[in-house]
């Protein structure tokens, strides 16, 4: 498998690459570690004709704290996600989340930019990224500006980028006090892309009452959404395994499931049930310190 | 691959009729569609751009339309090959009237091949799912105009 | 259109002007010659290619060469230079592979040897299940795992009383 | 085997490890030679078409390209693909080297490329056009045997390629004596062998010589270079494959492909060496496929476990193409139908069907894992509807010690065995009364687990040659250099099995040297004598007795040598410790190396004797080997999402006499692991219109470390009778018993959901859904 002939440019900022990007327009591809886009184009179901690669621009790969949430530079690989130190103590989901993907060797390459950018309907962080309720970073040559995670995925391999701009940061709350994450995934079991992948967040307050709850469902759908409905079913209700399990069963609610060889549509929507009641089980004992 | 769906669209359906059988028009509002030149009655050549995000391949093939009912159904044949592979379908339309508008519905199914259907299999329903509702969406928009 | 990189392998410099759509694993094996890093499934999941850039093991069929432009890299070939090796040129890994029977047709083998070395480095005392996980993105047809498990696990072990 | 044990039957280090380690091995891809061009080949993204025309002249003037060629040029050129399978009144179904008139299956070649490089080649690939007429593709073979279905070949009246019988025993009087009669449909799907290096040929020609070298990642390099030889219309000793390193094959490279001829016949046009590597999505499209069968089982059985008789219906699905041995492995399954057990009355009928897809043929096994797998399944049927403990069903089946050698009523004797023996070793090391015992409390807390059995035999050392269409024999040449050392040149061209180290140390122990002493050179027609290959567990069984022979008979020679120099008896010398001495006065010695070099100087040598030390053998097995042995597993199936967890494995295998247990043991791991993928993951899925959607290892799942627990691995010994070695075979051995064992636990796991059987693989929504049906019902 060999990608088809691209031009190919380096650029060593951001402005130009922004700059790049904004003068080859949909002709140009952005290339980060590579491991959403360079398969396609081995495959040559992607063709640009233009590939700019950002893989060598300075100062975005990073997991720093500023202004109270944790900044995390869009070149940022899986693997060092999975080991930061920051995001296991402040953060864990997205740590947890980061070592679901692929294996060790995809984990070193492949960034969380590239990943959000590709949307990619399997995809693994972005049911983190919805649990957590992230803030997405978006450069242009205009200047930057946030999307809310929750308006960032808008339908298979689409996002809320615009043309000319590049992702460059995400921005994660840490988690509260007595808040408790988990994500917990049926993985496919050939590529181990997530048939279904769910991240719940739970954080309780007085008698186990639940105060608040994230839930990003991936796998599922063409793009990875945030199950509210499954959410307001847990919202001020007291933690017990009867209430994860009935608030559970809204997950695919509103959700046409993908059907492949892998899966049925109906086996997605029951496995986004189990794997919601799986999440929320986990994070209400994290949440109590407990596992 | 089967697909099949309902639409309401803002026009009777001697508008809608007339739209979708108007090749100059539906080459406007069929995404990614670069030309359609008839080549004979009902028969129409067609260059298209189909797909999603980094997917995305040119196709060249024909549209045909068959047992026409005006204004009430119709059935046509899609057949396109390009790199990335082909698609061969044939497909219904119905068109009824409720209250002034057109309640409209497809039906049809899809043999895909090549490199699309082997790698592509989980996301060619939802990418051609998303195709239909955006030229629907589009027309929607064209009837309104008028 | 041409690029021009340079690249350290296998502690040797390198200059090349290439095409930017070559493959880092076509660059190695068919620029450089160094036929020891194989292609098995070209989708990045079989780890035939698994190479060390900057110390990392990366599947080299799913990175352009262009992308490991001012990198080090370790190749299979390379690998002995590595660690201290017992006087017969094999670093302890590729020793423990050869004394487990790890292998049967061999083509996997130079990518599970450079994973399990990673892994190695990262967590010097596996347990059966660490070694399973960290092994799952190198697929082999041949041995069923099992003495390629008991390989790490002696590497392991190896490398513990060398380093005393 | 000699009874002296210095190296025999040692878990010695490979000796082919060092360079495969070290990333110093050739495999095809590594072959580089001056001037080489590469090929690429355009495939029909059609199961099923016309080919209206191919229009090749902007590929033709692309940059770097060379040459393209299309079927329509190729047609009288080449030969078609040999099928070496004779059944009575089978139809033919040649394939072409490409395709000039009409495709048959997604990814069958119809035009080519030769560029001066990899790229350029792929580039090109995508500037021919071809202009296909679709035509209805017949995927399903129950459907292409209904009245109207497509048919494949023009002329033909429907798509059975043939059918085959074979009955033993009196049938109708099993099922009329029978207590019981139980029916099954069992399903053997397809899969895709997935040698982890996919094929690949380099070709290169050499006018002056009329010389026409093929490097080929394959198993059978002799019968390649014969094929190859008639397909190009050039004589046989023209033609030389070496077969470098290969990097897998489970009987995928056993074969003759389209590739191999066409690359010759491009590198003798062109006069420029030509290289073509297979992608894997090339290799899961169009290399070989292995088992796809529907199997209706009846068994007939009395009240006391008794079985009386099988009737098997068999559909084997052929694809649309003859490939060498395509037609011939399901009559294999008939052949081993009747299992490990006294079974008195079997009829086998099978119908080859045509379908637009791949060319089934051998994988791990080759119609006997079906078998196996059907009569498993069936046993545990059995043992079911009168809940038996399958243990003690299977045991009141087996034959008992004193009918060995025993015939079975399909036809063949099995030499030697004692499944009793292997049963009981692999009860005892399972536990299997505390593994029942735990069960019973595991299912108390509502946990579904499930324990599966399995005895098998198999046929192995490919075999007689009156059974194999290409002869059964294999060959080997020992040579004594001058200085000593040796070199034993084997027929059979292993591929991982660990010949170079298992001949090096039968070399060894019967020369008195070390093992280090001994070379084994293989895969080369022009160097090693003629062979048949490596597959059907026969490179130690058939090409090691070869080589016994040989290096038996200079032994022999050397005897008479050293007896001659020393003036002692040759029948009184004793070879060790790199000399050969007199048994009974150590004294009267002389050093291994004296001998050899007196033999090459040829100064005194004794009368009519012959200077020198060569020696080659043809061995012709008598019989076949039937290794055997019993399999215990357990699965924990998740009740909520279905998905089936092995938690223990233990496995006894029998393969008589052991020249290297590690390597015994590698090949039972590996061949229960390929197990594992049929069983739990493994499925190639054609959709309705003959697209292969499981085309690349992003959807085709094979067997991850983390997929498999420890494998407990024990073994009994029952030397076989017909050879001199007293040696089995192993390579297939483990995915023949361990599919119906896994198989079996997950039926077991299932039972109290009222489900009898389900078929494989066991993905998970499949299970699921049987839970779900299973639950209601109760309910």
């Amino acid at each position: 498998m060999i990608p088809a002939p691209f031009e190919y440019a380096a650029p060593k900022t951001l402005e130009e690459a922004l700059r790049l990007v904004e003068r080859h327009g949909d002709e140009a591809k952005i290339l980060a570690g590579g491991h959403s886009l360079l398969p396609l184009m081995k495959l040559r179901l992607a063709q640009p004709r233009y590939v700019i690669d950002i893989g060598r621009l300075r100062g975005m790969s990073y997991i720093r704290e500023e202004n109270g949430h944790i900044a995390i530079g869009a070149l940022t690989t899986h693997a060092e996600i999975e080991s930061s130190n920051l995001l296991r103590a402040k953060c864990p989901l997205l740590a947890e989340t980061a070592a679901a993907i692929g294996d060790v060797q995809v984990r070193n390459r492949g960034t969380l930019g590239g990943n959000l950018a590709h949307a990619d309907p399997a995809a693994d962080y972005p049911a983190a990224l919805l649990a957590l309720d992230v803030e997405i970073v978006a450069a242009s040559t205009a200047g930057a500006r946030t999307i809310p995670v929750n308006e960032f995925f808008l339908d298979m391999l689409t996002t809320a980028l615009r043309p000319g701009e590049i992702l460059s940061q995400v921005r994660v709350t840490p988690l509260a006090a007595h808040t408790g994450a988990a994500y917990e995934k049926l993985p496919q079991p050939a590529s181990g892309f997530a048939i279904v992948g769910v991240a719940a967040r739970l954080r309780l307050g007085k008698g186990g009452k639940i105060e608040d709850a994230g839930v990003g469902v991936t796998g599922l759908g063409p793009k990875a959404f945030r199950a509210e409905a499954v959410e307001k079913a847990l919202r001020g209700k007291k933690a017990s395994d009867k209430i994860f399990t009935d608030a559970a069963r809204y997950a695919a609610q509103g959700v046409e499931p993908l059907a492949d060889l892998h899966a049925s549509a109906d086996y997605r929507r029951e496995m986004a049930s189990v794997y919601t009641r799986r999440a929320l089980k986990r994070a209400f004992a994290r949440a109590q310190g407990k596992a | 691959m089967k697909l099949s769906g309902q639409y309401s669209l803002p026009a009777p359906p001697a508008k809608v009729w007339a739209l979708l059988t108007d090749p100059g028009r539906l080459a406007k509002l069929l995404p990614g569609c670069e030309r359609l030149d008839p080549e004979g009655p009902d028969r129409f050549k067609a260059a298209v751009k189909f797909g999603i995000a980094a997917i995305s391949g040119k196709y060249a093939g024909t549209l045909e339309f068959f047992e026409k009912k005006p204004p009430r159904s119709m059935r046509m044949r899609l057949s396109g090959k390009g790199l990335p592979g082909f698609v061969d379908g044939t497909g219904q339309v119905e068109l009824a009237e409720k209250g002034g508008q057109t309640e409209l519905r497809y039906s049809g199914e899809a043999q895909v091949g090549g490199m699309v259907a082997a790698v592509g299999q989980r996301m060619i329903e939802g990418a051609a799912r998303k195709i239909v509702d955006e030229f629907f969406a589009a027309a929607a928009e064209e009837l309104k105009k008028e | 259109m041409s690029a021009e990189i340079q690249v350290r392998v296998n502690g040797k410099s390198y200059e090349s002007q290439i095409e930017p759509r070559l493959l880092l694993v076509h660059y190695l094996r068919d620029v450089l010659g160094l036929t020891g890093t194989h292609i098995g499934c070209e989708t990045s999941l079989c780890g035939a290619c698994t190479v060390l850039l900057d110390g990392k093991t990366v599947k080299s069929c799913t990175v352009l060469a262009v992308q490991a432009s001012g990198s080090e890299i370790t190749t299979i070939e390379g690998l002995s230079a590595q660690a201290p090796t017992n006087g017969n040129g094999l670093h302890p890994v590729q020793e423990a592979f050869w004394e487990k029977h790890g292998l049967q047709c061999g083509y996997c083998t130079p990518g599970m040897i450079l994973a399990s070395v990673e892994l190695l480095r990262a967590n010097p005392n596996p347990s059966q299940p660490e070694i399973r996980h960290a092994l799952s993105g190198n697929l082999c047809r041949c041995t069923g795992y099992q003495h390629i498990v008991q390989a790490v696990e002696f590497a392991a072990k190896k490398m513990k009383s060398r380093k005393r | 085997m000699p009874a002296a044990t210095r190296y025999l039957g040692k878990p010695l280090k490979r000796k082919e490890d060092p360079r495969l380690i070290q990333g110093l091995a050739h495999y095809v891809d590594d072959i580089v030679l001056p001037g080489l061009h590469h090929a690429a080949i355009l495939r029909s993204p059609y199961a099923h078409a016309q080919i209206r025309s191919v229009d090749v002249s902007k590929a033709q003037s692309a940059p770097g390209v060379v040459l393209v060629l299309t079927g329509a040029d190729l047609r009288g050129s080449i030969g078609a693909v040999p099928c070496a399978a004779q059944i009575p009144d089978m139809k033919a179904a040649p394939r072409p080297v490409l395709a000039h008139d009409r495709v048959r299956f997604v990814g069958e070649g119809v035009a080519v490329v030769v560029a001066t490089d990899r790229y350029a080649a792929r580039d090109a690939i995508d500037l021919i056009e071809v202009d296909y007429e679709p035509l209805t593709p017949v995927v399903d073979p129950e459907k292409a045997l209904e009245k109207g279905s497509t048919v494949l070949y023009d002329g033909y009246k429907d798509n059975v390629a043939y059918r085959w019988e074979l009955e033993g025993g009196d049938l109708k009087a099993a099922f009329k004596k029978a207590d019981k009669v139980i029916k099954q449909r069992l399903v053997n799907q397809r899969l895709i062998p997935v040698a982890m290096e996919t094929r690949g040929v380099v070709a290169e020609y050499k006018p002056g010589e009329r010389q026409l070298t093929l490097w080929s990642s394959t198993q059978i390099p002799h019968l390649l270079r014969t094929q190859i030889a008639s397909m190009l219309d050039v004589p046989e000793h023209s033609v030389r494959v070496i077969t470098p390193e290969v990097g897998g094959g489970f009987g995928s490279k056993l074969n003759v492909y389209v590739e191999e001829a066409l690359l010759g016949y491009l590198a003798m046009r062109l006069g420029k060496p030509v290289k073509w590597i297979e992608t894997r999505r090339e290799n899961m499209q169009g290399t070989t496929h292995g088992r796809d069968q529907i199997d209706d089982v009846e068994v007939a059985f009395k009240r006391d476990g008794t079985i009386l008789g099988l009737r098997i219906h068999v559909i084997a699905d052929l694809g649309a193409y003859y490939q060498l041995l395509t037609p011939l492995i399901p009559t294999l399954t008939g052949l081993m139908a009747s299992g490990c057990y006294k079974i008195p009355a079997i009829r086998t009928e099978i119908i080859g069907v045509l379908t637009n897809k791949m060319s089934t043929d051998a994988y791990r096994g080759a119609g006997r894992p079906e078998a196996t797998y059907l009569v498993e399944r069936a046993l545990d049927l059995v043992a079911a509807e009168l809940k038996n403990d399958p243990a003690d069903l299977r045991r009141k089946n087996f034959p008992k010690l004193e009918d060995f050698p025993y015939a079975t009523p399909t036809g063949i004797i099995y030499d030697s065995a004692n499944y009793p023996r292997s049963l009981d070793l692999a009860l005892k090391m399972s536990d299997y009364k505390k593994l029942r015992q735990e069960q019973a409390k595991a299912r108390k807390q509502g946990r579904c687990v499930g324990i599966g059995l399995s005895t098998y035999v198999e046929i192995c050392a490919m075999g007689p040659s009156s059974a194999m269409p290409a002869g059964g024999w294999e060959s080997a040449t020992v040579r004594i250099e001058p200085s000593g050392m040796i070199n034993i040149l084997t027929g059979a061209s292993p591929h991982g099995q660990g010949q170079e180290t298992s001949f090096a140390q039968l070399g060894a122990e019967i020369l008195g040297l070390e093992p280090d002493d001994v070379n084994v050179i293989h895969g080369d027609t022009s160097i090693v004598p003629y062979g048949i290959g490596t597959f059907g567990s026969r490179g130690t069984a058939v090409g090691g007795v070869a080589a016994y022979q040989s290096l038996m008979k200079l032994r022999e020679k050397l005897a008479a040598l050293a007896g001659f120099l020393l003036g002692e008896d040759p029948s009184k010398l004793v070879f060790a410790d790199m000399k050969i001495f007199s048994k009974f006065q150590p004294k009267k010695s002389l050093a291994f190396g004296e001998v050899v070099a007196a033999a090459y100087s040829a100064k005194t040598l004794p009368p009519n004797m012959e200077p020198g030390l060569d020696a080659t053998s043809f061995y012709e097995p008598k019989n076949f080997t039937f290794p055997f042995g019993a399999h215990v597993c357990v699965v924990e199936i998740d009740t909520e999402t279905g998905d089936v967890r092995l938690i223990k494995y233990v496995a006894v295998d029998d393969c008589g006499n052991v020249l290297n247990p590690l390597l015994v043991e590698g090949q039972v791991h590996g061949g229960i692991v390929q197990a594992f993928g049929q069983a739990m993951l493994e499925e190639a899925v054609y959709d309705e219109q003959g697209q292969l959607i499981t085309g690349e290892l992003m959807d085709y799942a094979i067997p991850r470390a983390s997929d498999m627990p420890w494998m407990e691995t024990g073994r009994t010994v029952t030397p076989s009778p017909v050879n001199p070695l007293g040696v089995k075979g192993v390579g297939e051995a483990g995915t023949i018993g361990a599919t119906p064992a896994l198989a079996n636990a997950v039926a077991d796991a299932l039972a109290p959901f009222g489900v009898r059987h389900v078929d494989m693989p066991f993905k998970r929504e499949r299970i699921w859904k049987l839970m779900q049906k299973g639950s209601r019902r109760a309910k």
